[in-house]
């Protein structure tokens, strides 16, 4: 059975590691923070500069000046700082971001990424997505597996404007995990009880099929 | 020390006429000038361009400059969450020219700091860079970008001083610091003006001599674009 | 929360190696890393490049290092005050290459943020800007300058705390946050390591995220170069 | 009668206006700050991170972590603050400072100068003074008129290594004021008791008199 968004989010919370600091973009990916595993160092970087992100305040709780790039009202954890637009991507391009999680409209084989820009629609900018996907040492596609008129995001080459080129590492859908390496999506896991001519009927890019490939385990 | 410290916002904005180019601190409503932008709606100023992250909603922020066609051009990196907004722009009264969030913020540090110019990976290989020179570093992909060139940066500041000195708080701190000092002027509004010397020198996020003119504001809505919480 | 937390100088010192390039902040002998140049001296590590604005004096600072020959080559602005320098770099036994000042502190902010080079009027027409790109930007000319390279970055900072936060006093801040994630490791010694949480996330000088290791160091001398009174 | 060090740094001092912000360089320039008018506000910089640096201490309370670029123990006044090297610089190169007075070893009528090297002798370095000739847009010299050797310092061409090319706009000497100015020395006042024949004498780049020369007001 295909994933919801938290299942997307639950299996790439499986992504993060011990010690590593990772920024979340807006949707699916702000969900990963809720299934971290608790016995893990993670710290969360927001990129209108905040680093040691908690959870959502409580009621009456909120503060206006202590926001997420998603413009939602924070916390914030003991160690956490508050910084400029100039340091907070100094982090970013500078690498010192570990992982990257993001959300994409496509995702192409070689790599690329789409996920700004609809041409004939109603634009509303790349905000921070290019700087993270130009520089990130390790980014993480969170998406389905295909769009709402049921058409593969995973394809030979991006049809939209592009956000980053060549830097997609990993795509977790709710169909599949799959690694993006020599051109061509690699298939890792399948969503329970999917099975690998479901995902290659959606999937556009070429898909390798290595040996048996086993289901996702989400505890 | 050199005393920056004007009566009002009145007095803060003089010089501000139309066609000028400024820049406004806040990323989506926090931390933006909300008595700078409210007085400039009240002034006849027409067709500036505007340098801000977000171009705020319907009926705050930037949305009000916009409620009242006082925009020609914004240079932004994030502009949802505004109908008005979406209308001029589909209809060709509004000028958008849209910039990768890190490099937004870094042609207002060029600005401040006297870079003409730098090269950054962020947009390489999209229409972003387009037009612009690339170039090849250690085996990877840059974009040459320029610094920007305004006539007036405004900006919000938790508390400040009369020498202009400014200390901002939470991430209402954002583009504000960037921004000071890479405009001709810099008006500096604060939510509480504090007397010389009370501020530690060590606490100083930005230093006097990046701002022309501080005023204590009025008072702020600092409204809540997503509020969350957890139960 | 990382921890960044190292027991003491020898543990954060772990995978220091010879023939590598070191950047040490400070100005002068002022916010220099004492703990680990006594450190560095003990170890038999040569053959090492050491990017800091100045070489310290004769027997403090980067003095003990050069007294001890472990350093092949010195990228400063400014290393007057020590003869034994004098003496290696005359003879040729030292390598130095001098770099304005402020250029010196853009290669490593550069390095820290990801800007593999950029554009500064520093030394254009000079011997500094010989074998460089020169380009005009708005009728000024500029040199193009590249990020530096480097394995570790030694920094001291008054405050810090284990998650790697740090914060600095007076003009002992000078190069030291600058030099942070500017190179591979950035270990901080720290006057004092104060509990996690204890830091003001607004007064936070340099993000934890920059620090790899931590430790709290044992005593300064807070040598005085110029012990300057009024009467 | 010739100025001495103190008579030129009381005759700068003049030079500097209300309101401004100025980097004093070491030696002669950093005497200016006790000439200054004390009816003016000014605040002085210092590239090693300080701005509003007041006096030097009493004694007893010297603090190693608060000095100047010349390394000296200072204090600082109500208003002043501490930042990073790259953030001084962005202060001088961005043009915030508005007046920077240093010394020179020579100075050309085209406006270069040269103050950091002499070939075949110890190189002690160029600290910040490059990055100051390159931006300030007001540059004032403040340097005996004559070597040791007593050969002219005011030349036609620099001997020297330049620090910057046509940057100086004025120069103050223990014998003149000069405008630096279309490639020409304008002598603008002489020192008191000192003839525009002994000036002449001793500057070998083009000098021009113009009209009646003043002899300097040192109150």
């Amino acid at each position: 059975m295909a994933l919801n968004k938290n299942g997307i989010a639950q299996r790439i919370a499986q992504e993060v590691q011990d010690g590593s600091y990772v920024n979340l973009g807006i949707g699916i990916p702000t969900m990963v923070a809720n299934y971290v595993r608790t016995d893990i160092e993670v710290e969360f970087q927001s990129e209108n500069g905040v680093l040691g992100m908690g959870p959502f305040p409580f009621e009456g709780e909120e503060d206006a000046d202590i926001i997420n790039a998603g413009k939602q009202t924070i916390t914030t954890l003991p160690g956490a700082s508050f910084f400029d637009s100039s340091l907070s991507f100094a982090m970013i391009r500078g690498k010192h971001v570990d992982l990257t999680i993001l959300g994409a409209m496509e995702v192409a084989e070689n790599g690329d990424i789409a996920n700004w820009k609809i041409p004939g629609k109603m634009v509303k900018g790349m905000g921070g997505a290019m700087d993270l996907v130009a520089s990130a040492e390790n980014i993480i596609v969170a998406m389905m597996h295909t769009n709402k008129l049921g058409e593969p995001k995973l394809l030979k080459q991006c049809s939209l404007p592009l956000t980053g080129v060549g830097c997609v590492k990993k795509v977790v859908t709710n169909l599949a995990v799959l690694e993006v390496k020599n051109n061509q999506f690699h298939l890792l896991e399948r969503a329970p009880g999917v099975s690998v001519e479901e995902i290659q009927k959606v999937t556009a890019g070429t898909l390798i099929v290595n040996g048996e490939i086993p289901e996702m385990i989400l505890s | 020390m050199i005393n920056k410290k004007v009566k009002n916002v009145e007095e803060a904005l003089q010089g501000v006429q139309s066609n000028m180019t400024f820049m406004l601190g806040g990323f989506g409503l926090c931390g933006i000038p909300e008595n700078t932008i409210t007085e400039l709606v009240k002034r006849d100023v027409r067709d500036v361009t505007c340098i801000s992250n977000n171009a705020g909603v319907d009926d705050f922020g930037l949305g009000l400059l916009l409620q009242n066609k006082q925009i020609k051009k914004m240079i932004s990196s994030y502009v949802g969450e505004n109908d008005e907004f979406e209308r001029q722009m589909l209809s060709g009264e509004l000028e958008v020219e849209l910039t990768p969030q890190g490099t937004l913020a870094e042609k207002c540090r060029a600005a401040q700091a006297g870079f003409p110019a730098f090269y950054t990976p962020a947009g390489y290989g999209t229409e972003v860079a387009e037009g612009k020179e690339t170039r090849e570093f250690d085996g990877k992909m840059y974009v040459l970008e320029t610094a920007f060139k305004a006539d007036f940066a405004f900006v919000k500041a938790w508390k400040g001083d009369a020498a202009g000195n400014l200390v901002f708080k939470g991430t209402a701190r954002n583009f504000n610091p960037n921004m000071c000092g890479a405009a001709k002027i810099t008006i500096a509004e604060v939510e509480e003006l504090v007397p010389v010397g009370t501020l530690d020198p060590n606490d100083v996020h930005i230093p006097g001599i990046f701002v022309q003119r501080i005023f204590q504001a009025e008072n702020y809505e600092k409204r809540i674009e997503q509020r969350t919480v957890r139960k």
